[in-house]
C-alpha cells in the first residue's frame, strides 16, 4: 500500500505543453505514472509523449477518466487553474507552481476542502509512492520500495533524505513533499494520519523548517493519535528572524515558528529527532 | 513588503480610514500648515522606533526644525532614516488595537482586537485579545464584526465606527494581498473621531504584480544583492565569512545548521533553486567570487539540477579566472559521479559527508579557535 | 419580477453592454434624430411579441407614426401596450444565444450560450446549447468563459468581446439578484460591433429589497388585488367562479387540483398562510365577498393557524354582513371541534373529507353540467 | 430509529427572543426537544422558558454544546445567521424563514455542504421524529410514533397528511420539510438516501409540488437505489402555467417543472401516487 496516490491515479498536467511539461510528463512516464492527458488551453489536439492535450480539464476528464491533476501553470493562472480542476471533479490536485500569491493558495485550499478533493502543495515537489506512482518534479531514481513514509516541507532536502534512506537499503512506502508556502493544502496532519493507517507504512520521516506552527500542530496530533514511530528534521535552527530562507514559508516572523519551539514539540511527542540531514537513516536504522 | 508607515495611511486613507493630518517633511517649509505641536515619526520598516528614539514631539517650529534635524539621518536598527513624517498630535480619549493577519494554520484571514491599544500585541495577555476567523469562501460577514466589536466595551456610536473601520481593513487586506495589516492604536479623540495613529502593512511578495501601485520603497541594495536581483538568483546575506552555494531552501538553512554546529559562520548564500542551467551556475559562482568570500562551500543535491551542470559552471569560472579562497564541494545525486571528475580536473576534492565538508569548511574559515 | 426590455437594456447600458441606440417613444417627435430604419417594439413583459405584431419596421417618419398608432394600445396576451421602443435598425453579421440562470438541482447559475441566436432557445437542438455552471462560493473563473467562448467558433477578437459581456451579465446576475439574464440575440455588426439586440432580465421579488432603483413598472392592478396586496393577503386569480380559502401554498393547490377533478372551477384564491389573527381572516373573507364567487370554498388545516380562529373571524363578517352565496367549509386540525361548533352557529355547514367539499362546492357552482 | 434527528439533538434558536421565538421554544420544549440555547445579538443574559439567550451563535455552542440551529431571523438577516451557525460548528441547520433572496441560499447551501453540516430549507416548517425531538414550526400534535419516513417541499399540505396518517393508526419515523424554495439545502435525494438507510423507516411518502424537477431527481435516484415503497402526492397538477402558487419554488417556468412531468417520472419509478391528499394513508394501508 501507499497514502494518497497509488499505480491507479490517472493524471492529467495543467500546462503540458510548456518546456517543464513536457520534461515532467516524460519523466512520469518513465517512472511508470499513468499520464492519460494534458492540458493547455488553445492546444487541444497536439500530444505530448503521446499524450492527448486538451483544451480544457473538463474535456480531458470526459475523454479520459482522469482523476488526477498535476498543476504547473505559472503563479499568476494558478488559482483558475486549479478551480477548473476542482469543478471537473479531478479529486487529487498537485500543485508544483511556486510563488502563488497565497490569498489564491488560501482559496482554492478551502475550495479544494468543499470538493472533497485532496490538494497538495503548492510550493511543492509533488509525490510519489515508489513502485507505483509519481505525481510532480521529485527526480524519479532516489526512491525505493519500502515502508518508510515521508512528508516534507522541503524540496531538495528531501531528495537528500529520500537518497540517503535509499542508500542504506530503507525504501518508501510513500514519500509526499507538503510545499514550503504559508498556505499548504495537506499538511503533516493528514499525511500523519494517512501514514498511520497505512498497513505498509511502519515508520514516519517528517522533514520541516522554520516558519509556522505545521510541526508544533503536528507534534499535538503525534502525541493523540500516531502508535508508529516518528522521525524529524528541521532546517532552520540557526537561520536569523525576519530572513525569508527562500522559500515564503520558511520564515521567524513576529516570534513565531523558531525551530527550538518545533523541537521542544516533537521531543515532547517522543519524535526522534536529526543533527544531520542524513542522520535519519541511522536513526531508523537504530530505532526500527 | 512591509509599506512605510507613510504609506500604509495613504492605503488607509484611500479605503476612508480616518489618519491624523500630516505629511512627508524634509525642511522647516514643509511645517507651514500643520499646527503644533506635532509628532515627528521617522519611516524606517522596522517597529520600535519609539524606544530608539525615532519619534520625536516638537512643541513649535524651532523645536521641529531641531527634532527633524536629529531624526533625518539616524540609524534605527540598520536602516538609515530619509524619510521623516510629521502629523498634528491628536487628543486621544481612548485607543484599540485592530488587525487582520493570516491563520496558517486554519489557513483563513485573523481579525484580533484589543481595548489594549497602543501596546506590542505580543505583551498583552490572552484572554485580553478577542479573536475572529474569517472563512475567505464567504469573507466577512457581520456575524464576525458584531462578536469583535461586542467584546471591546464600546458605545452603540464607537461600535458602528469600529465595525466600519474593520470592514474596510479586512477588504484592504484581501484587496492588496496583505499578510497583515495592522492599526495600533486605533484612537478615539475627544472630539468623536476615530483614527489610526499608526499603520503597519506587509503585503505578500508573490502578489505584487497585480498591484501595480504598489511602488517598492527605495531600500539600498549591495553591488552584489543588486546583481543577484537581476540574475535571478536567489541571494541571503548574513554575518559570517563562508559563502554557501546550495541549491533549495530547506537544504541551505540545513548547510547553516551544520555550519553553525561546527562553529562555522554562514556569509553569503546563494540558492541554485531548481536550475538546470550551466550558464546562470557560473553567473552564481562568479558572484560568490565576487563576495570574497574566507571559504567557498558548494552543497549540492542534484534532482532537476543535475550535479555535472553545477560542476561545469564551476570548473568554467576557475578554469578562466583561477579562485583564491579555498573551495569545499560535496556533492550528491544526479550525475554525481561525473561532477565529482569535472571537479577533480578543477582541482577541487569533494567531501563525502555533509558533516565532513562543514566541518573542513568552519575550520579553514577559522571557526570554533 | 419581469423587467420590460428598454429596462433591461439600461441595466445592459450601466453594465457597459452595448444595445441599439433607442428611446421609449410617444409621439412624433420623439423620433427626431433616431434615423431610419427604425424598429418599434411594444413594452410588455412576455414573449412572443413579434408574431404577435408587437415588433414593427419602420422606414421613415410617415411610416413610424403609422405604426407607433398600431402598437400602442394593443393588446398583447393580456397585457395592454403603453410604452413603445424605437431603436435604429442594425446590420446583423452573426447572432448568438447568451444567458445566465439558475439551476435548481445543482443550485448553481448556469450559462448558457449558442451560435444559433435569434431562435427560441427551447426550439434550438440541445447539443447546440453549451452550458458551463459556476459556483457561487468561487464565481465566475476565467476557465468558465474560455470554455463557453471555445465552443461558440469566434475568431480571436470575437471571442475577447463575448467574454466581457459574459463577464458583465454575469455580474448583473448576481448583483441585481436575477433569476434569469438572457440576450437573445446577442448580435455582432457589420461594422465589428457587439450589441444586445433584446433583453429578458428576471429579478428575484425576494431580493426587491435591496434594490432600490429597480421601481415595478405600472401594471395594473384589479381593486381587490390591491386590497389584497395592502393588506398582505396571498391573492390568485384564476379563470373560475369558485372562491377558496385555504392556508399554505401546497393545500392551496391540492385545493385547486380536487376542485378541477370534481370539474370545478377556481376563482379567486386567498392563502391565509401562518396568521393566527381573526382580524386578519375577516379581512380575508371580506375580499372573498367583494369578489362574488358563485360559492366560497374554506378548505384549512390548522397548525398554527388555528381552526377557531378562522371561524371565527369567517362567522364575525357573516353574523354582521350576512352572505349571499354558499359556503362549503372543510376544517381539519388543531382546535377543529372548537371551530366547527362556531361555525355552525354561523349557520355553516361542515363537510368531513376535502372530496366531499371539493364535490359540493364544484356542483353548486355549476361545474360538470 | 429516525433519519437527521433524534433525541441527542442540543437545538438552539436563532431570533429567540422574537414573537415566533419565543413560542415555538415553548412549542418545543413541550414536544420533548432538547432546546439549549436562544441566540439574539444585544439580548445575550436574558432567558426564554429558561432556555438562556446568548449574543452569538459561537458563545451558545461554547457554553451549551449546541449542535443544531433553528434560524427564525428575517428574511435579510438569515444568511448571516446560517453563516454564523455553520462557522460556529453547528451541524445540523432548520431554516424556517421565507422570502429569502434565492442568491443567498444558494451561498448557503454551499458553505453547508462545504462544512459538512446538513441544512434543511429554507422556507420550510421542520422536522420531526416523533417520541424523540422536533425542530421546526410543525404543530406537534399531529404526529404519531411510526414506521412512515415523510419528505415534503410544502407546510400545511404535509400536516393534512401526516395527521391523517395518524387519524389511521399509522405513525412515522421522521417527517422532514424540505421548504418550497428554489434552493433548498436538502432535497428528496438525500431525505429517501437516508430513509432507506434508516431500519425503522418501511415505507416513504413524498409530498411534491409543481416547479424545479425535484420530483424527476427523486424518482431517478429510486429507480437506482431506493428498494421500499415509496408514496407520492404531488400538489398543482391544475395550476397554470407562470402563476406563482404562494411558494418561489412553486411555478411552471419556461415550460419546465411540470405535474404531469413528475407524475409520469414516478410512475416510472413505481412510486404510488395518491390524487388527493388523504388518500396516502388508505394507500399505504393497501400496499405494506
Amino acid at each position: 500500500m501507499s497514502i494518497f496516490v497509488d499505480e491507479k491515479n490517472k493524471v492529467l498536467v495543467q500546462g503540458a505543453t510548456g518546456h517543464q511539461g513536457v520534461f515532467h510528463i516524460g519523466e512520469m512516464l518513465n517512472f511508470g505514472t499513468k499520464v492519460v492527458a494534458g492540458v493547455t488551453p488553445g492546444k487541444g489536439g497536439q500530444d505530448v509523449h503521446g499524450v492527448p492535450v486538451f483544451d480544457s480539464v473538463r474535456e480531458a476528464v470526459d475523454e479520459t477518466g482522469a482523476d488526477t491533476s498535476l498543476v504547473l501553470v505559472p503563479a499568476r493562472f494558478a488559482k483558475d487553474a486549479v478551480f477548473e480542476a476542482l469543478d471537473a471533479g479531478v479529486k487529487t490536485v498537485v500543485v508544483i507552481t511556486e510563488n502563488i500569491p497565497f490569498h489564491d493558495a488560501m482559496e482554492f485550499v478551502h475550495y479544494a476542502k468543499y470538493k472533497g478533493a485532496l490538494l497538495i502543495g503548492p510550493n511543492c515537489p509533488g509525490i510519489a509512492s515508489p513502485g507505483k506512482t509519481k505525481i510532480g518534479i521529485l527526480p524519479g531514481n532516489i526512491f525505493k520500495v519500502g515502508n518508510v513514509g515521508v512528508a516534507s516541507r522541503s524540496g531538495t532536502l528531501t531528495y537528500e533524505i529520500v537518497n540517503s534512506l535509499s542508500e542504506k537499503g530503507i525504501g518508501q512506502s510513500t514519500c509526499v513533499g507538503l510545499g514550503g508556502d504559508p498556505i499548504i493544502g495537506t499538511t503533516f496532519i493528514e499525511a500523519l494520519d494517512a501514514f498511520e493507517k497505512d498497513k505498509d507504512t511502519k515508520a514516519v520521516v517528517l522533514v520541516g523548517e522554520i516558519g509556522g506552527t505545521a510541526e508544533e500542530d503536528a507534534a499535538e496530533y503525534i502525541k493523540e493519535y500516531i502508535s508508529k514511530p516518528v522521525f524529524a528534521f528541521i532546517a532552520g535552527r540557526t537561520a536569523p528572524p525576519g530572513k525569508r530562507m527562500g522559500h515564503a514559508g520558511a520564515i521567524i516572523a513576529r516570534g513565531k515558528g523558531t525551530a527550538e519551539s518545533k523541537i521542544k514539540a516533537f521531543e515532547k511527542a517522543d519524535v526522534k529527532l536529526a543533527r544531520f540531514p542524513t542522520d535519519i537513516a541511522d536513526l531508523i536504522e537504530k530505532y526500527v | 513588503m512591509k509599506l512605510f508607515e507613510y504609506r500604509g495611511k495613504e492605503l488607509f486613507k484611500k479605503y476612508g480610514i480616518m489618519v491624523p493630518n500630516g505629511r512627508l517633511v524634509e525642511s522647516e517649509k514643509d511645517f507651514f500648515d500643520l499646527g503644533f505641536p506635532l509628532v515627528l515619526k521617522a519611516q524606517v520598516p522596522v517597529g520600535g522606533r519609539g524606544k530608539a528614539g525615532g519619534i520625536k514631539k516638537a512643541d513649535n517650529l524651532k523645536d521641529a526644525k531641531v527634532k527633524l534635524g536629529q531624526i533625518m539621518g539616524m540609524n534605527l536598527r540598520g536602516y538609515k532614516v530619509r524619510k521623516v513624517l510629521a502629523e498634528k498630535m491628536i487628543d486621544i480619549k481612548k485607543e484599540l488595537y485592530l488587525s487582520v493577519s493570516l491563520d496558517r494554520s486554519k489557513r483563513m484571514p485573523l481579525i484580533m482586537a484589543s481595548a489594549e491599544g497602543g501596546m506590542d500585541i505580543e505583551s498583552v495577555s490572552d484572554e485580553k485579545i478577542f479573536k475572529e476567523w474569517v472563512n475567505p469562501l464567504i469573507g466577512l460577514q457581520s456575524f464576525n464584526i458584531r462578536y469583535i466589536i461586542s467584546k471591546l466595551g464600546l458605545g452603540k456610536e464607537e461600535g458602528k465606527e469600529v465595525s466600519e473601520v474593520l470592514t474596510q481593513i479586512y477588504k484592504l487586506f484581501r484587496e492588496y494581498d496583505c499578510e497583515l495589516v495592522e492599526i495600533n492604536p486605533l484612537v478615539f479623540t475627544s472630539d468623536g473621531n476615530v483614527v489610526a495613529l499608526d499603520s503597519k502593512i506587509i503585503i505578500n511578495d508573490d502578489a505584487l504584480f497585480r498591484h501595480p501601485d504598489i511602488i517598492p520603497e527605495h531600500v539600498e541594495l549591495t553591488p552584489l544583492e543588486k546583481d543577484a536581483k537581476e540574475k535571478g538568483i536567489s541571494f541571503i546575506q548574513l554575518d559570517g565569512n563562508i559563502g554557501v552555494i546550495a541549491n533549495g531552501a530547506g537544504l541551505t538553512m540545513a548547510t547553516l545548521d551544520a555550519l553553525t554546529h561546527f562553529k562555522g559562520k554562514g556569509g553569503v548564500f546563494l540558492d541554485l533553486g531548481g536550475t538546470d542551467d550551466p550558464e546562470k551556475v557560473k553567473q552564481a559562482f562568479e558572484l560568490m567570487k565576487k563576495a570574497k568570500p574566507k571559504v567557498i562551500f558548494l552543497n549540492l543535491f542534484g534532482g532537476i539540477t543535475k550535479c555535472d551542470t553545477v560542476a561545469k559552471g564551476v570548473k568554467a569560472v576557475i578554469s578562466k579566472e583561477g579562485i583564491d579562497c579555498p573551495v569545499i564541494t560535496r556533492i550528491k545525486g544526479m550525475n554525481e559521479d561525473k561532477a565529482k571528475e569535472i571537479l577533480k580536473d578543477a582541482g577541487l576534492v569533494t567531501a563525502t559527508t555533509l558533516q565532513d565538508a562543514a566541518q573542513r569548511s568552519s575550520d579553514l574559515a577559522g571557526g570554533g579557535k
